[in-house]
């Protein structure tokens, strides 16, 4: 069966998800994955938007995280202050795992959403944190998705947003944040993980057809590539439920 | 904040009344929801510039007053609005032209921002952002703030945990209190005291109400204090905070308003088009704020037929099945 | 927290799980309304002894557990119960005897302090009790403190406002964040996955739920999740804050309900005339508590006469014209 | 017409509330005085307590600020956290005043609601700050009702709980709190305010039938007499209104 980047993305980082956790998701790839995660991998996960709504239906694809499609048979409203505290408290936040996109990634899996240029004076400005640097400062464990370019798997980001492992080990918990930091980077050729000991990224899989030289090709910085195992295609049970539940209008997914 | 029980009057007199050259604003809502749309432009037509703007992650509203030139400073979460604008043109060109001064902080510390002024102390602690540009990176030099009473000596501070380990936290981040001069909000219902009812998510409305120094409310609709009292769980916003009310139908069109309509996809993405031109974005002003002299002139050239098509649907809140490509 | 679809259990069965000897608990609900009073009972009951208390101003609930010796210490705001005990008693004669330990707050202090916990941060700074002995005078000595990994090492500090002068502020007094090992509440609707629904005033239930380690949850009536999720704004506290449901009709009783029952005032008139007297008090609760085996058993032995009369009017969320003194 | 020193106390310092104020009382006496403030001399004032019910119908008196009477017809609800945010925040705290009851007062104003004895072993034990310390600590005007006994007006307090003027003039602004304090001392025997220069409590007014000499056997300190006046008992419509309207159970004011 056929299938385009963007889906084998949302699939893979649907199965990232383990079933009982609270997904916390910005708009696009990352709400498409955590509601492809609900209805396919993890039935009994908690989608929720630092907007304050709390496990909504979701029958429509929200085209922001303020989108009135977020509210619609919620469990819970509640402010953002409050949105942010759910992942800030020590106790529910441990079961978040946060959904990410950044313009830069570095080897730490830092993110950049920031700017390209010096601060006070960009060549390109992007959005900002939004909650992105919160989630990444709160939570154990977090899912980002990138574009697999060579300017954006970079060797120093112009701007570091969002804390990954920061310079390395231990330097989360000396910057005074919890442990914790990004679990996966999944691109459109592969996915990337960190080293347990050197909290550095290496390859952890390869997509059908991709070769190990060009995702090397599109990254400024070497990851190690011995651990990489070819990715499992989505299957076609996947593949529908994520074509005909999650996005039939093909909003995230484009044509 | 006022006590009075008729606190109505009409946009054009609050924006003169409360709004001046130079001040520091915020405005409610979040990206394509909820931004009091109908102030926003009244605030362009005045004519009034140099507002230095805090917000989270307002979206439309700011990226409008930004194109219309009415901002020197912004202090700022995220600068986009959703899948409208991954990040919001005229912003961006702004920044990147150096016409807007920029400083950025985590959404969650603007919020704690805005709580921190309607709680009435200086800072609020976070563990946001800790180790990253956030902190390092200031939009506002120390010589600049130094010089401007208006801005706190520091964009923030870090701190070791004066508890010890106390709370599993070694450091936190301290961010200082935002007292905006105006807060312009846009809601469902408030009566004629100002008591305000949102319905749906509140975002950091709330908040952003309590810190200011005067509050201008639109709202769909007028309500008698009476009718409201029978739900007071339901008035989020007490009277006493609130300046003034004006009634707005479609007050936050081209946004939406969660239970009343939908966001224009049209107009939103007519608008993101228009942005990346600079003529084509006085164009798109001129059309739709200062060729008109209302809000209202605003729906009756948007047309019924339009109008029509984002109506909310009265379960779910939104327009179903609305085309939003 | 939990995330499960099925968190309904009994009393019995919670108490046992989650609560044990010498464990830091706070308890819902303010002087005569809304305390947990049936998990009161069934605490006392378990006899599970040296609780560490933590409360704002919760009347009633927290009298009894002192009174039948369960409390060893207490962090509060407010030991009274309204007109209904200007003192509550048995809080004042251990205090005044010496067998149980108490350090005050003020009231605000206290919910900053669940709040701090809430929001997973060390501490939360206001101006309550500058220049007082709430700043000066602490009821757990630095040296029982060091000892004790559950306690901060200090009371509360006073701090110089970090940004100068910065929102008209020039000291700030931090209060420690508190994260209880379980909160007891009761509210009017949950749904088996512990959504909950509290109407009238929340109070610092909310709060107080969000920084416990584990929350218990009473609720009048168990409502169905689909029912409870057309109205998200109403349900305060979300589910994944929950770990036990149970439902127990007039669950608050003697305390008030909002929009189901009122307080029963000839309870808590006869609970504080018992009271003065050490053997009058245990009297009371060998007839109240020690000798029923459940809330219902309670409610059976008050009768169906008094449960009538405090039976709240549906307008006005209370018992119209009570007899009350 | 006959009156009662409790009318009479609830009468003065419902006059003392200026129209369009916000004021926080609590129970008893001080919600009482804030309804007839309400129902007799400022009817554009917002009653309002620290559970978090503002400007209520109050149609039955209120046995505790937590009763379910505070929140019939009110404009709105919020948490205690938003109550005392009101009288914290600078811009609406200015409008607030307090009315508060309590166990010892000094010549400064400062009230005594924790403890008489030593703190950690205390004789008397009261019920604690409450929300009193608070107010005290925020509002820039308070109206404190106080029983006229030599052991309540002290020379030194056994516990300072909620701050008047401290230890004088400038004491407030250096241990941090707003400028401000108490305004009046309400009492069944006559009424004290406080030195503009010296901070320091004064006889304001001596109720009819009331001598000087006894108001100062009735306390520890000494005040100063020169300025007191007699005081105006309460009207026939200020009875009638306090009797019919405020309290007609005549719970607070008692048989």
């Amino acid at each position: 069966m056929d299938y385009t980047p963007r889906e084998m993305m949302a699939i893979i980082a649907a199965r990232e998800i383990e079933d009982g956790t609270i997904v916390f998701c910005g708009t696009g790839m990352s709400m498409l994955a955590a509601i492809a995660a609900k209805k396919i991998t993890s039935p009994r996960s908690v989608i929720f938007f630092e907007t304050g709504s709390i496990d909504a239906c979701l029958e429509e694809i929200p085209l922001a995280v303020a989108d009135p499609r977020v509210m619609y048979g919620a469990s819970s409203f509640s402010s953002m202050l409050d949105a942010f505290a759910v992942m800030q408290n020590r106790i529910t936040g441990r079961h978040v795992v946060g959904i990410l996109g950044a313009g830069q990634v570095d080897k730490f899996g830092n993110l950049n959403t920031t700017c390209i240029g010096a601060y006070d004076r960009p060549r390109t400005r992007f959005p900002g944190s939004g909650g992105g640097s919160d989630v990444s400062s709160f939570v154990p464990k977090s899912v980002i998705f990138m574009q697999q370019q060579k300017r954006k798997f970079v060797k120093k980001l112009d701007y570091l947003t969002s804390p990954g492992y920061l310079d390395g080990p231990g330097s989360r918990e000396k910057a005074g944040l919890p442990s914790g930091g990004p679990s996966m980077v999944i691109t459109n050729m592969g996915t990337f993980r960190f080293d347990e000991t050197s909290k550095e990224m290496y390859a952890n899989s390869i997509y059908p057809g991709v070769e190990p030289a060009q995702i090397l090709d599109a990254m400024e910085f070497e990851v190690d590539f011995s651990r990489a195992r070819k990715e499992n295609p989505p299957t076609v049970n996947e593949l529908s439920v994520l074509r005909e539940k999650c996005d039939p209008c093909r909003l995230i997914l484009g044509r | 904040m006022k006590l009075s029980n008729d606190k109505t009057t009409n946009l054009k007199d609050a924006v003169n009344e409360f709004l001046f050259e130079g001040a520091h604003i915020s405005i409610g809502g979040f990206t394509a929801n909820r931004n009091p749309m109908a102030a926003v432009h009244e605030i362009i037509r005045s004519g009034i510039k140099r507002l230095h703007l805090y917000v989270h992650s307002n979206g439309q509203g700011v990226d409008e007053l930004i194109g219309a030139d009415c901002v020197s400073a912004v202090e700022i979460a995220y600068g986009g609005n959703g899948r409208f604008a991954p990040t919001c043109v005229r912003f961006r060109k702004a920044v990147e032209q150096g016409t807007l001064a920029v400083e950025d902080y985590t959404n969650y510390q603007m919020n704690l921002r805005f709580l921190a002024g309607a709680m009435g102390i200086p800072f609020l602690p976070c563990h946001s952002a800790l180790g990253t540009d956030i902190i390092n990176k200031w939009g506002f030099s120390k010589q600049r703030r130094a010089g401007d009473p208006r801005l706190p000596d520091e964009k923030l501070r870090v701190m070791d945990n004066p508890f010890g380990q106390w709370a599993d936290s070694s450091k936190v981040v301290l961010v200082p209190a935002v007292n905006p001069d105006v807060t312009f909000l846009h809601v469902q219902e408030a009566d004629s005291q100002g008591n305000c009812r949102i319905m749906g998510l509140c975002f950091g409305d709330v908040e952003q109400a309590k810190a200011a120094k005067r509050l201008v409310v639109t709202c769909e609709k007028l309500v008698d204090t009476n009718v409201m009292r029978r739900h007071p769980e339901k008035n989020q916003i007490p009277g006493i905070y609130v300046d003034a009310v004006i009634q707005v139908s479609y007050g936050a069109y081209p946004t939406a308003c969660y239970g009343c309509y939908d966001y224009d996809p049209a107009y939103l993405n007519e608008y993101f088009r228009d942005a990346k031109e600079d003529s084509e974005n006085r164009n798109n002003r001129q059309r739709y704020v200062y060729g008109l002299h209302s809000h209202q002139e605003l729906l009756d050239l948007i047309g019924e037929e339009r109008l029509r098509l984002i109506k909310a649907d009265p379960e779910t809140g939104y327009a179903c099945n609305l085309q939003r490509v």
